[in-house]
């Protein structure tokens, strides 16, 4: 399968779907329903330095082709993470890539150091773009002032490959794409949630006990693809794309508006073998169109 | 756990909002063992406002016709339109997930308590402490008689009491107000409905230092311990009730003060 | 119905329903459908100095819950507007707003002009925030300093209510919405459309002969939503809500976030009638939960 | 215009990729007069992927039945979904849209050029010329013999021709290469069906100054001028298909230069 094969920075991806954070645990949760050595990568939940609760219940309401959600990070801890998951998960013949949350920049880089020796974690994802907790998350990457800030300071200690996830939330997402570029970042992968809201109008309360969420799903399809396109026309480093993808047909629209490699997130809860069948769509995709490599559908939309 | 196509063997209506369910694997396999307590996610896909799946409890499984039922009750679009599907038809599940009830090993008075549709997974558990030997009693609520659900089949398994809102049929009141609580001291309460009944249900047991177990249904995405959105507060934490519930011991929630 | 009366600046509304411009036409494409005259307010096509002749076929999309569009402003100009559209429509018992659009200040102000002496128009939505013309449009609307400059413009040439049109992709939208209410704006509303792209897999070609459109419908309601929230709490002046409202119950959650009034667009696709629907379904709301007042539903949410 | 549910009086699978679905006013209303040319905008209501109504040609008016028929291919979600729906069930559609093919006022040789499930609206526009005591010839394309629908309708209205792809039946080759556009001389020609199709026929008839109409199948939202994005670039401008078509003279499109 050779054919599948695509270059993130310095990383080899067997083939170009990967799983989105916070969407696939640590891939373990989808052992039943895939074989997951099959996957071009996981990216498994935001993870940060101190052990977080996440918000309060409710953090889920569905929307119209998608889902709001306010996890707000619950996890346990990049050191619970590095001693008792990773063992569990380090053999998969997969890449896994860590989603790095926090708070403070502080946070960002020793959470951040605390994965480098974890051979297997082949790359980490820094997510300046949580919608879902209070202080820094989104805040990071609605300004390019520090979403370099903050990739800087991570790149200083982290020499394997440096994925920056960016936020939709903004008004011009080339120039946040632009700014990480500069500070190093081998890649950048969007698009995180947008910013949304739900309310239940015979209680005339918010549906999420946060108020405000994270929005997912097939409906932001159309936004990501376009910011995916934007960001792809501005800059070298390769584009992460995601947001909405249900099938492969939807995967190649992301590649052919130029992303490199696709990640798939909320659509796995519908359907846990969706990551499966885009490879295999993808594959059908290249033969009917006569397609050797799947790299020469990268941004090959013909305008 | 595993994605599957179930033929719809029968869609029974039983009241103005409840539908009994069987379904049984498309392609014959057999049905694994399951548990009362667990629960299937149904895919709905012919709706334009329903996204997510719907999770539904085992209400039932019939081993030798490779039968599972499943007890819907019609409240919003989802459970609609999986309850239009007509015998003959596939729907798509993911099962079986979750916790189950705790099964005792030992023989004593065992009350299972449902409200509404939250009898379903009841019928279940009784039929697995009847295989056990034992003989549970059912409490059973609704707001009118047409809301107790599948009578017939709890009176084979076990002693049934009722209440319905408007005294229809059995005591009048809800279920935490029936005198067989007053009447008879229990070992062991498992309960399933309304989140207002069960706390009251659970704080009964509490009182009367009683054992019990609640199934609670959050809202959920995934179903399958993905997505962290179906958490209940718990000694522990938070807790995914699709993975590590939905069934808790009560002593583990927050429910009570 | 008193009970429903709603005020917008010095302009009182009958009721809290309109219809959005751009998917209402002048209102008489529905005249056949429903009775105009119950409608709270029709806001009509997007309207610009000069004639246009709008983007190239193909303008339009399917995408989860909604649609991308590329029209592109087509219209004939405000003095065809003034000499023979305005008569036609001038004696329906409702309001009539035209949604004022340009590529520079001094379009906007020209064609704002040519609408004052027109008795009938009780109001004009200042457009910044169209996403599919080239020049203009779009970036009023996306910085503080260019919405300012052509409110205060505006501002200066027309006595009558003025409303700004929000465009939603923006980092901060609060922003936006104060620097046009400290130009003396009466109203904002929100949401104009996401831009967005879609892509035909088969083809390797954009569905929009843009490239890009603006998104619609039911898929953008919770960021919408999110908007108007956030608006209402930041701004003095009433703000009148919009994005993927399809039946009462989404009008009342936008109400509850805080909106005066409401506008209906795409989903007049679907059904010619829901405007009325709407309306029939908010008194419907207020029956139940004994509301006499519908001003009394604004900003209730119980947080 | 108006929004009006209707009753499926029968739904019939005519191939392996189309229906004929005849319809009724669910209330008995009179279906009001209706022109050969105009569409139907109906509504999907049963999928998460089609938001938009899909436009179909009216295909025949029977106004003794009260009927109206509509001739569906299947080429994506909504069609299919439109063709699922069992006689006794609903439709919503908007109803009448758009203008329609001119009916000429003195008898003369008419054809009427369909290509694939473009045939619909030929069979309406047919019957409206025979009621006049015209009796036009049809010329219909198809891929192979299964794919020409309706021959026994068309046949009690005039002549009809034939070609496929595959030379299954009629003449092999496209409708363009039809021997009778030699051998004969038409006064007027309406065509429907794929762009090309339709701009080869357009170009025949430039070429041999012939009068031609075709019915345009672009892309809508609402079908009913509100919307602007059907437009069609014409010697007037931009105009909506929905509202100034979908029949255009030949002579106003931009497709010959
Ligand atoms: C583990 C589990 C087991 C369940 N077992 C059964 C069962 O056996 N039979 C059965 O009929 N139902 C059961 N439910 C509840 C069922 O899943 C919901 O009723 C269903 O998802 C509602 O979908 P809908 O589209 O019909 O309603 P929606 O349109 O989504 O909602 C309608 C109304 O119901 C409320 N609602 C929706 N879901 C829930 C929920 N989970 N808890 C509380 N309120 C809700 C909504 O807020 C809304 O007011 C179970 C739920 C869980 C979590
Ligand atoms: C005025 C008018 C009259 C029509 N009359 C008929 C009729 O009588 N019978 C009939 O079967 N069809 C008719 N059509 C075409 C029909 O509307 C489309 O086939 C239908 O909307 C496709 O919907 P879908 O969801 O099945 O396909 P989709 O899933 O939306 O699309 C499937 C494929 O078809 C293409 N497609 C969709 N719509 C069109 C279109 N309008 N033109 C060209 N390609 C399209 C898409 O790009 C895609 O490749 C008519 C269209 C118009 C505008
Ligand atoms: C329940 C849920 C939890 C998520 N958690 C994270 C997270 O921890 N870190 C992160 O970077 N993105 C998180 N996301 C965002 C997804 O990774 C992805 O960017 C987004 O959902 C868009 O893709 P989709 O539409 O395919 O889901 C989460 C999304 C969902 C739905
Ligand atoms: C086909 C179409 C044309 C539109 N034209 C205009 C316009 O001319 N001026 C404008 O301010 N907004 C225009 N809009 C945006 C709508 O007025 C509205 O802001 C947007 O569609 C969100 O509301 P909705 O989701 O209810 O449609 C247009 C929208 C659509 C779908
Ligand atoms: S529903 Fe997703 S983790 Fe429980
Ligand atoms: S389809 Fe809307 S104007 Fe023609």
């Amino acid at each position: 399968m050779d054919r599948l094969k695509v270059n993130i920075g310095n990383l080899e991806f067997k083939n170009p779907v990967t799983t989105a954070s916070g969407t696939f645990g640590y891939g373990t949760e989808y052992a039943d329903f895939i074989d997951l050595n099959r996957l071009g990568g996981i990216f498994v939940k935001g993870t940060t330095l101190e052990p977080r609760q996440g918000n309060d219940y409710p953090r889920m309401t569905e929307t119209p082709s998608g889902m709001l959600n306010s996890v707000g990070l619950q996890n346990k801890g990049v050191y619970y993470f590095a001693e008792h998951i990773y063992p569990t998960i380090k053999d998969y013949n997969t890449h896994i890539i860590v989603n790095v949350s926090g708070s403070t920049v502080e946070d960002y880089v020793k959470c951040t150091e605390r994965l480098i020796d974890l051979d297997k974690v082949s790359a980490i994802e820094l997510n300046i773009s949580c919608p879902n907790i209070k202080e820094g998350g989104m805040a990071f990457g609605t300004s390019c002032v520090s979403a370099a800030q903050v990739t800087r300071a991570v790149r200083k200690v982290y020499p394997k490959t440096l994925i920056v996830k960016l936020s939709p939330n903004v008004t011009d997402i080339t120039d946040i794409a632009r700014a990480v570029e500069d500070e190093g970042a081998d890649s950048v992968s969007l698009v995180n949630t947008f910013l949304g809201m739900a309310i239940d109008a015979e209680t005339k309360r918010p549906k999420l006990s946060t108020v405000t969420g994270g929005l997912s799903g097939p409906c932001i399809k159309p936004i990501a693809l376009r910011m995916v396109w934007q960001v792809y026309n501005t800059v070298k480093i390769p584009v992460i794309g995601m947001g909405g993808i249900s099938n492969a047909a939807d995967a190649i629209e992301f590649m052919l508006a130029g992303a490199t490699a696709i990640q798939i997130g909320t659509y796995n809860f519908i359907d846990p073998a969706v990551s499966i069948k885009v490879i295999d769509g993808i594959v059908d995709y290249m033969d009917r169109h006569n397609i050797k490599l799947v790299s020469e559908i990268i941004g090959k939309l013909i305008i | 756990m595993k994605v599957l196509d179930f033929i719809v063997c029968s869609n029974e209506q039983l009241n103005y909002q409840n539908n009994l369910i069987k379904v049984t694997p498309a392609d014959n396999e057999l049905l694994p063992d399951m548990h009362p307590g667990q629960f299937v996610q149904i895919l709905v896909h012919n709706s334009p406002k329903v996204f997510l799946r719907r999770p539904i409890s085992i209400n039932f499984v019939n081993k030798k016709k490779n039968e599972m039922w499943l007890l819907i009750q019609r409240v919003g679009e989802g459970t609609r339109k999986i309850c239009e599907t007509p015998a003959g038809k596939t729907l798509n599940l993911i099962f079986p997930l979750g916790n189950s009830f705790t099964i005792p090993q030992v023989n004593g008075n065992f009350l299972l308590v449902g409200g509404g549709v939250g009898t379903a997974p009841m019928l279940f558990l009784g039929k697995k402490l009847n295989e056990k030997g034992f003989s549970p009693d059912f409490l059973l609520g609704g707001r009118s008689e047409r809301d107790i659900l599948q009578l017939n089949d709890f009176e084979k398994l076990g002693t049934v009491y009722c209440t319905t809102e408007d005294g229809s049929f059995g005591e009048k009141g809800f279920v935490i107000h029936h005198s067989v609580l007053q009447n008879k001291k229990y070992d062991f309460v498992y309960t399933c409905g309304p989140k207002p009944m069960m706390v009251a249900v659970a704080k009964y047991a509490h009182e009367n230092n009683i054992g019990c177990e609640a199934s609670l249904e959050n809202l959920m995405a995934c179903g399958f311990g993905a997505c962290l959105c179906c958490v209940e507060k718990t000694t522990k934490g938070n807790l995914c009730s699709c993975t590590e519930g939905p069934v808790f011991n009560i002593n583990e929630l927050a429910w009570i003060d």
